[in-house]
């Protein structure tokens, strides 16, 4: 057991908050924190990392929610021998009650590290590092207060949204309504794996994308409008008088060329059959600039990391589609695909990479989507044609 | 690595409590490797979704996928959880004596 | 035992009374400094926000100390963003100030909101994952460290985005950063032949490569695997699947940077981001090497890049030859793609710069 | 036996004098009227150029007809553009005339200069290949004849380049043109058992096939192959290398259209044409729906494009999803891409038009 | 023997010129092209064509030149039973004294059908069916009046390049030169196939690009210049005088913005740093803007239809090279991409395509090149690096 | 198709001169086909062509690329072409009695 951590130290300098000092801080009262502080410095020295492989455990009823680990040092370090996380579901939105977050709090201070990671990249609270005989304790506590498990292995994993209605002027769905919905309506399917690989959902109020979903979500969700932007003549000039560009700076911009400006007039005027609704001009004449009223969202597929054939991102199969509680029509589509997934896919085979194996063709087919200029850049290059 | 008694005799096992020796595989070892996973109790049904575990892999060296392990068994997958609390992968996997399932955690 | 799937907590309840009251009913927003924004309601209530930048990897106690301030000014609520900032809320303007005051004294900065560095999205790296290249949190420290004038103020042309994933598996989703790092393998799986046959399923194993450079052990009495090594670019899926292939290295492992994706529709299409330096050493726990390439990267971009331009769109528009050369990094045939997609990065076109 | 290796002619003694003189010293060009050129050397000499269509497939009495006029005017020389058009180029300027008489009694057509379709680059089709799932001459026949006007004047935004191939070889070299017409087969091949195994290499059949749809013959007995039909998409390939398994029908056979495509690196660089109308039926000799469609989409760009602006800028600016609008032309599930670089082709972002 | 041919007759017809009316006139005195007629109209009549497959027959001391060909219906047209074409060499820029134009067509009215193309899609004279007794004596002909074959089968084909020099301002290296050059020292490489598959080389005197090298040349070779373009003051403003508009038209069109314009003193400017000599504003300012001064060609690899895996567009691989005879650096780099081709291709792979199967940084390497960012429009996106 | 009598049997053949019954081959066959494409006396130099060419072709079932016919027999492309004129493709392949090669015209 190393009591010095010299290089560790280092990182407890310079302005942005310090990890290191949060993890002295769980390690004066935690023995597994005092440790993982000593893993640090040992992973520092040697340049690798001390993890073991995997690792399968769980809570009962559940085949997932927890991401086992072991030290490969465990006579170094005793208290991590196992250090298993918690991915626990966060609220939509990431608003919380200080209640709830307290509630929290002690739930892992009592069973696990009390260290976390809010939040960890998929969203969910990260509850780093417990023992396995804790896992259920800890998880029948959480339940107690209210939170339960997010995803993980070959399931749906926690489903994210941006901020949206709660705090944002440009947001075209309920994003938080939906996400809360479908986490509800699919929570077997986030518990319980059951596919031949992970599937993500993520939902952006705006083209925006705050929660990055056209990159990362196997389905994703993006709030759009079909009828013209609004433009506000009067704050236009509003801007034009507070010495804002509006010609350089969004008129010039704008990808489609879209935008007119008169100058003298200083009139502002959208041609909406070019508007490809990118945001920019309403981002940056918020006061002036609104999304139309026809609202819903634009549905994509496929996004992810770079396993196995490079990264993807998530390609329009639904140009617009209303967004309206119970959801229904969303709902629907994203069981077809599944079902068409689950039936056609490999092992570890991502929805997007299957969509890309048999075809965009044979997948719009399957799960009932007509072809549409909107779901292509450009048509086909090759002359490759079935028929 | 640990060793476990399981159905009588000294297995190699990992943290996790999976076999390591799969030719030391049997149905006692199944028997006491599902205690370890809650199962009360080895009925035919269980029976019938660790044989047809141990075929598929035996056969082609992988698990089946949870969809094919439903279907040819024929339990919905809330049947499967009733009888191995701790699912396909951690529990049924486990008593039949297969690698540990890996990478999609 | 507990109750099973009752989901996380309905998000109306965690919802401020001035957030709940204009729900869906916002208007228009502005930034009032750095870290500091205002929106208004259609009903004219407003509500201000500030950002605060944290570590991610924190304890409950911190937890409890940002909780400290939400129930003094901000009526118990709070929240997080999409990249790990904590925000406070508060209908009161007059909250805003004693709100900063106590986050500086929680050493905790103010920022991140518009063309900023905001936080950097990232992984777990050795405090957590078997499968880290690199380290996560010390690295991500030691970039905001240097980096957090940016993240203070808005001086920057546009956002810009980091992230960083410790191995390719990319779980910071980096493959859109404005600038990405990733810890990556250099060196080939070490494979241990007993341990495969016992614990792997080969066909999966097999499947796992991208590349094509596993195949079953050419003496049919070994269960286990061999690797064409001039075929292995060291991804590390195998090991993924199979334990008993390790890949990590003291020596070979350490970080590439990827620079100019981005995720938002605005203007451009959303863009991958591109291989810009292809290996630098792990050198904890500073590593100064990617810190001064990361630094260098931005300096230049801001010089460059004209107002609103994301770091894609303006090496766009000046071109990746340009990029390299303000840049001063060199080029290396490792940039030049030799995946599945290659030829679509081949130019092909006489149209370049010198 | 005769000489060999000899190679062609010597290029220099195939150059008009006016040429020889001024080689490599041209100052600038003009264009006087559609098909006349002049241009102007370093020395102040000048050349002035007169381009005449040419149904390319001629007698060697049409190749007399021209010299006749090239030996009146043009000193004995004459050249051939890399689209088939005849060049007669004088030092009088007091030539254009007479040539242009000439030409017309001929029968032939002068323009194709400048912002106009020049002539069609085409193949073979079934005046002699064997591979064809159409024929050229008679098509571009009836397209010319249709596209007259657009031959003999400049009034089109810019170049617009047509080409055909009667199968998806390609030997038009089409995939980069404003305009293609490609024949397409749309029926598997059919296999006939014994040959295969008589008079084909297995082994290049099997490796041949772009999809993978071909297979040794289940039965082993069987020295041939089969398809799996849900995979081929009758690209013809394995009949070239194995002429036991055509694939040309009366029914399926018929032409393609594609557009969008330059060469040139002016403004964008080379571009791919793209699939615009999946299917149209061989209907001989004139075949009148790919001449109207093809006018169709002729119109609709002289219309809405720009000045300068050619057929793949003016659907980049659009975008294709108005290109489909404009030209009233049906989308279908053909032309999403499935191929090997599909998804290249997805549209990956929010952005697109209604 | 069927003498009408309603269908083919209606080709007569029309304002452009016919090629049926050339069939019938060679007709007149030759039965082949009779015969052909006669092909043509049963053609259409069953809408498929009626040549057999394949057809390998020569003359000797070449492996090719000679396209064989055989009618599926000898017994209705027993004159085209083998109607072979002869691929010939045309010489440089396809320009001709009519003297030798006159001298090709006595020998071929002699032993052929006496139907030709000006030219074939590859540049070639197209002398159009003749029967297997008479390729020889053809041949010999052919040589006896100065011409010779080109290329067919897995050989270099018969090479291009666009007129350059002899009529365009705008040509950077001697095209016409270096195409007679090339083609007289690789005779052998063009007359006897023996290698994976065929290899187009064609060259053009700037970026235009007026043989479509880039498209359809496995090594293609455009002129182009490494200094400043040239701006005439003078000529601009001739230019803005005559009513043209230099800002809309030239200005605005650049791709890079690299030109500059002074509304006011009439005055253009070009950044050079930022020209991506892309022949915009000099095609349409002839009289005003030319090239540099520091000439030469940038070398391209790779074009090519469609078979097997998808048209490619030629890449970069030297982006700029002086162009001077006896053009040894050219040669070179030539024999050592045929080199490895042949070494490491498959049956039928295009170099393109070994290219991408080998990957680029291979091939740079086996020809002793230099990776530089010219050749890429983009570094790789994926992590997938080889060290 | 056309019969032609070769080497003293009748056998299928194009219009080429290609048999199209690739059993029948044998030496005698193969000296008349030989004389079709004006080859001058089969001497052991064009024996050692014709039988690599024929063993690589049962062996793999395709002909070999002309660079390897080089190498293995030890003539350049010269020597191929001195002895069969009519090159490696159409000469010694159709001496040799393999199938028409195809598709590289
Ligand atoms: C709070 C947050 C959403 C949430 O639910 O958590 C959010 C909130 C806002 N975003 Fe965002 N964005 C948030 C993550 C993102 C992301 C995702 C990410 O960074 O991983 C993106 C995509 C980034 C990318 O393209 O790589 C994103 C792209 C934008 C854009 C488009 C910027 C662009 O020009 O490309 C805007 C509009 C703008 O700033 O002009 C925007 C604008 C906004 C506005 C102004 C919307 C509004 O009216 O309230 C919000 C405050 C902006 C600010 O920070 O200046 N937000 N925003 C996220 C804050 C993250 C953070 O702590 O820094
Ligand atoms: C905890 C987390 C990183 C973090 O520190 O935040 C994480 C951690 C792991 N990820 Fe991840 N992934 C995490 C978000 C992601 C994301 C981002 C996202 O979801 O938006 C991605 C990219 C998006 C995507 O899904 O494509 C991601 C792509 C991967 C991949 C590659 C998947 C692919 O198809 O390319 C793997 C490999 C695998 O699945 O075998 C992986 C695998 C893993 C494993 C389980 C390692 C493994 O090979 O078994 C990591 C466990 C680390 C540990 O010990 O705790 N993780 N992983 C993130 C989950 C936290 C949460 O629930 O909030
Ligand atoms: C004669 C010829 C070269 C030859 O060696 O035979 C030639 C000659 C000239 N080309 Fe060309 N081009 C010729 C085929 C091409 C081709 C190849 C093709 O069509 O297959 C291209 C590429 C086309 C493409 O991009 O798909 C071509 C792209 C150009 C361009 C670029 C046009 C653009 O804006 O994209 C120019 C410049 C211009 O016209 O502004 C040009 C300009 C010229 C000029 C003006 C050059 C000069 O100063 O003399 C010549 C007369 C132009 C005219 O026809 O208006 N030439 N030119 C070819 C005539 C073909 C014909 O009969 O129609
Ligand atoms: C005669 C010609 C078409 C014409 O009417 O002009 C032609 C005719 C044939 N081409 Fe071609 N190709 C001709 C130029 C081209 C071009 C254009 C070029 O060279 O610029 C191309 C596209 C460029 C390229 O090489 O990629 C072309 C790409 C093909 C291909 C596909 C090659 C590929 O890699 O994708 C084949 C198929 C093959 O090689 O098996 C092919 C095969 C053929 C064959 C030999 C048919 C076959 O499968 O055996 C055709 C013989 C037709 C006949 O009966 O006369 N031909 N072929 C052209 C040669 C004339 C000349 O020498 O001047
Ligand atoms: S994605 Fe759009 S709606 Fe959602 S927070 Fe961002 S800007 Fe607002
Ligand atoms: S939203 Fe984007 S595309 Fe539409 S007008 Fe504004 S800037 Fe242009
Ligand atoms: S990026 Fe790799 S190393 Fe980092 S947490 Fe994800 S899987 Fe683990
Ligand atoms: S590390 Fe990647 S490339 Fe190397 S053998 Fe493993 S899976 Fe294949
Ligand atoms: S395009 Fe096809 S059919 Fe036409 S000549 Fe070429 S190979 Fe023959
Ligand atoms: S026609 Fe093309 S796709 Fe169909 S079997 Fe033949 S090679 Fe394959
Ligand atoms: S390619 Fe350039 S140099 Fe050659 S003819 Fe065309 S414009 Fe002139
Ligand atoms: S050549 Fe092209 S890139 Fe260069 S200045 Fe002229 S228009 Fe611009």
């Amino acid at each position: 057991m190393k009591e010095e951590t010299p290089l560790v130290d280092q990182l407890e300098k310079g302005p942005w908050p310090s990890y290191v000092k949060e993890i002295k801080r769980a390690a004066k009262k935690n023995a597994a924190a005092k440790d993982l502080l000593g893993v640090q410095e040992l992973s520092f020295k040697d340049k690798v990392t001390h993890w073991k492989h995997g690792g399968i455990v769980g809570v009962t009823g559940y085949g997932g929610g927890v991401i086992g680990r072991y030290s490969d040092v465990p006579h170094l370090f005793p208290n991590v021998e196992s250090f298993h996380t918690l991915r626990v579901n966060h609220p939509a939105g990431w608003f919380y009650s200080t209640k709830k977050l307290r509630q929290l709090c002690d739930v892992w201070e009592r069973y696990g590290s009390s260290l976390t990671n809010f939040h960890g990249s998929t969203g969910d609270i990260i509850l780093l590092g417990t023992t396995t005989a804790n896992l259920q304790p800890c998880f029948d506590a959480l339940t107690e207060v209210g939170f339960d498990l997010g995803g993980s292995g070959s399931a749906l994993r926690t489903l994210t949204a941006c901020v949206g209605p709660a705090r944002c002027e440009w947001t075209n769905i309920n994003t938080l309504d939906l996400v809360h919905n479908l986490t509800m309506e699919f929570q077997d399917e986030i518990h319980r794996p059951r596919w031949p690989y992970k599937f993500k959902i993520k939902i952006s109020g705006c083209p925006n994308d705050c929660v990055a979903a056209i990159a990362r979500a196997d389905l994703t969700i993006i709030g759009t409008w079909r009828d013209s932007l609004k433009i506000d003549q009067k704050a236009v000039k509003e801007y034009v008088k507070a010495g804002f560009d509006v010609k350089g700076l969004v008129v010039d911009k704008c990808p489609t060329n879209a935008l007119k400006w008169d100058e003298k007039t200083k009139k502002l005027r959208v041609v909406p059959q070019d508007c490809v609704r990118c945001m920019h001009c309403i981002n940056k004449m918020t006061k002036a600039i609104r999304p139309g009223l026809d609202k819903g969202a634009t549905l994509l597929i496929g996004g992810k990391a770079p396993i196995l054939k490079g990264a993807m991102l998530s390609s329009v199969i639904v140009p617009f589609m209303k967004v309206e509680p119970p959801y229904t029509e969303i709902k629907e589509l994203v069981r077809k695909i599944w079902d068409w997934w689950d039936e056609n896919g490999r092992t570890r085979e991502r929805v997007g990479e299957l969509i890309e194996r048999l075809g965009m063709r044979n997948f719009l087919k399957a799960v009932g989507l007509k072809p549409t200029p909107q779901m292509i850049k450009a048509p086909r290059a090759n002359p490759y044609v079935f028929f | 690595m640990a060793k476990a008694m399981l159905g009588g005799i000294e297995i190699e096992i990992d943290e996790d409590g999976f076999i390591q020796e799969p030719d030391k595989w049997n149905k006692e070892v199944a028997e006491d490797l599902a205690k370890t996973e809650n199962v009360s109790g080895m009925t035919e049904e269980h029976w019938k979704v660790v044989n047809y575990l141990r075929d598929y892999y035996l056969k082609f060296g992988i698990a089946p996928p949870v969809r094919m392990l439903c279907k040819q068994t024929g339990n919905d997958l809330k049947k499967i959880y009733q009888l191995f609390p701790s699912g396909p992968a951690k529990g049924a996997c486990k008593v039949a004596g297969l690698p540990k399932p890996t990478g999609c955690v | 035992m507990g109750r099973s799937d009752i989901g996380p907590p309905n998000f109306q309840e965690m919802l401020p009374e001035v957030i709940k009251k204009n729900y869906g009913n916002w208007k228009y927003h502005e930034i009032l400094k750095p870290g500091v924004m205002r929106h208004v309601s259609e009903t004219g209530d407003e509500v201000f926000t500030v950002r605060v930048g944290s570590p991610r990897l924190v304890s409950v106690d911190f937890i409890r100390d940002i909780c400290d301030i939400a129930d003094k000014y901000c009526d118990g609520y709070l929240r997080f963003t999409s990249r790990y900032n904590i925000e406070f809320m508060t209908p009161h303007k007059k909250n805003i100030r004693p709100i900063i005051e106590e986050v500086k004294k929680l050493g905790l900065p103010v920022g991140g909101t518009g063309n900023a560095i905001s936080n950097i999205v990232h992984t777990q790296g050795w405090a957590h994952c078997h499968s880290a290249a690199t380290d996560s949190s010390s690295v991500v420290k030691s970039l905001m460290d240097e980096l957090y004038g940016y993240f203070t103020s808005m001086k920057l042309p546009a956002k810009l985005r980091v992230s960083l994933a410790c191995c390719i598996n990319m779980c910071g989703a980096i493959h859109c950063s404005d600038l990405a790092v990733v810890g990556v393998h250099t060196k080939v799986p070490k494979i241990d032949h007993e341990k495969v046959g016992a614990i792997c399923e080969i066909p999966t194993t097999i499947g796992s490569c991208p590349t094509g450079a596993i195949r079953r052990h050419p003496d049919k009495e070994v269960k286990s695997v061999v690797i064409r090594e001039d075929l292995c670019m060291y991804c590390g899926n195998c090991y993924t699947v199979c334990p008993a292939m390790p890949l990590a290295d003291p020596e070979g492992d350490g970080v590439a940077i990827y620079a100019g994706g981005k995720v938002s529709n605005a203007r451009k299409p959303p863009m991958f981001s591109r291989l810009v330096v292809p290996y630098l050493p792990n050198n904890p726990p500073r590593w100064p090497e990617v810190v001064n390439t990361v630094k260098k990267i931005v300096e230049v971009y801001a010089k460059n890049a004209r107002k609103f331009e994301r770091m894609g769109e303006w090496i766009e528009r000046i071109g990746w030859e340009k990029f390299f050369q303000l840049t001063g990094i060199p080029f290396a045939e490792q940039h030049i793609d030799d995946f599945t997609y290659a030829r679509e990065t081949w130019r092909t076109t006489t149209q370049f710069k010198w």
